[in-house]
């Protein structure tokens, strides 16, 4: 009954975590995981969210059993 | 496999001539490649090596995903995607991506979507040390 | 060598990794390389082997200014042009093309340029062996 | 005192010769040169022309020494 959470790179290390696991009581979407996560900060527009390893935004809903991430602009491939 | 996340160095050409692209090999007229390299400097600075993170799992998935609209809107007889991840060093290959066609315009335009497209959606992540201190690269460079 | 003309089948592979690219290896971040194959049908009619001749002298000399062209609008690192004449038989390598920059819309651009501009400016003509009869192609496909 | 001729491909062919050298004398042009090498055609448009190994046009001058190829449409490259 838990919903797991992720964050990655410059947010993992700012916040200090990477991995963490919320109860889904009371969970509704991607906005109330980082609420719940991270409950001295909003949630920027510079942040990107993943439900289950596909982008999603903040209002997607979400499930018990749920993969959540949250992470900054992606800077993979080439110059 | 047709898309590969590695951490440990790769060499491309080898591992272009190891691999047997699909479809029948005498119809495919157009191979297009790309080979991304890390370089010794960043807006500027001078660049010592670099830490890629990526989100394992994810990053397969968009980049498997990335590969299959390629090969569907294009017609490709293949695809192929290469990214390394994890302790870099200036010269050190980052990227691969490859495109197989019977037709040199569809080769060239395939490779060219899966290398901006990855840039934008593939959950990597680069963190540059520079001499004495780090930095996460913020935006990647329009080109 | 940079533009190079061969009677002898070619592995663009091990021609690649064979070559040292000019310039500063850590300057480098991007390579765009393509490489056309002969396929064993064209204009819907199966083609058993293709005789390409060429003007000697002229393309070499031709290939070495599109090369130049290259490198000095795009600011490349270096480029490198390899084209197979002679007699060949499907799925052998008739063209590579190769272009090192920086930055990689540098090096996308300038080997399009290249190859499209090999075709329509270097002196190569193709002559297709359909079994029973023998054709010269015309004109080069749009893509 | 000579102007060297060339022909390429289906042109060679057809005009079953490849090399020929002609007295320099009274040629001015390539289409000169063409007009003494193929005295019963005329030049089509569809010819390409070189002198020296350089593209030209039929207007192009000839001076004695000069290399003169005649072609059709190239067609090296890939599919």
């Amino acid at each position: 009954m838990t919903i797991r959470v992720k964050f990655f790179a410059s947010l993992r290390e700012r916040l200090g975590r990477d991995d963490l696991e919320l109860p889904a009581e009371g969970i509704a979407t991607v906005a109330d995981v980082w609420a719940r996560a991270v409950p001295d900060e909003p949630l920027s527009g510079q942040v990107l969210m993943s439900v289950n390893m596909e982008y999603a935004q903040a209002d997607r809903s979400v499930r018990d059993g749920d993969e959540v991430a949250f992470f900054p602009p992606v800077t993979g491939g080439a110059a | 496999m047709t898309v590969r996340v590695t951490t440990e160095p790769f060499d491309p050409y080898a591992e272009l001539a190891a691999y047997t692209p699909r479809g029948e090999a005498a119809g495919i007229g157009a191979a297009a490649l790309f080979i991304g390299y890390m370089r010794d400097v960043n807006e500027g600075d001078a660049v010592a090596s670099m830490e890629l993170e990526h989100y394992p799992g994810m990053t397969e998935r968009a980049l498997e995903k990335l590969r299959e609209e390629a090969v569907s809107r294009w017609r490709l007889d293949d695809a192929l995607i290469v990214h390394r991840v994890g302790a870099l060093s200036p010269t050190d290959p980052i990227v691969l991506v490859a495109a197989w066609s019977a037709h040199r315009n569809a080769a060239l335009e395939a490779c060219r979507f899966l290398i901006e497209e990855l840039k934008h959606r593939a959950p990597f992540w680069k963190k540059e040390r520079l001499g004495d201190r780090e930095r996460w690269v913020e935006r990647n460079t329009p080109g």
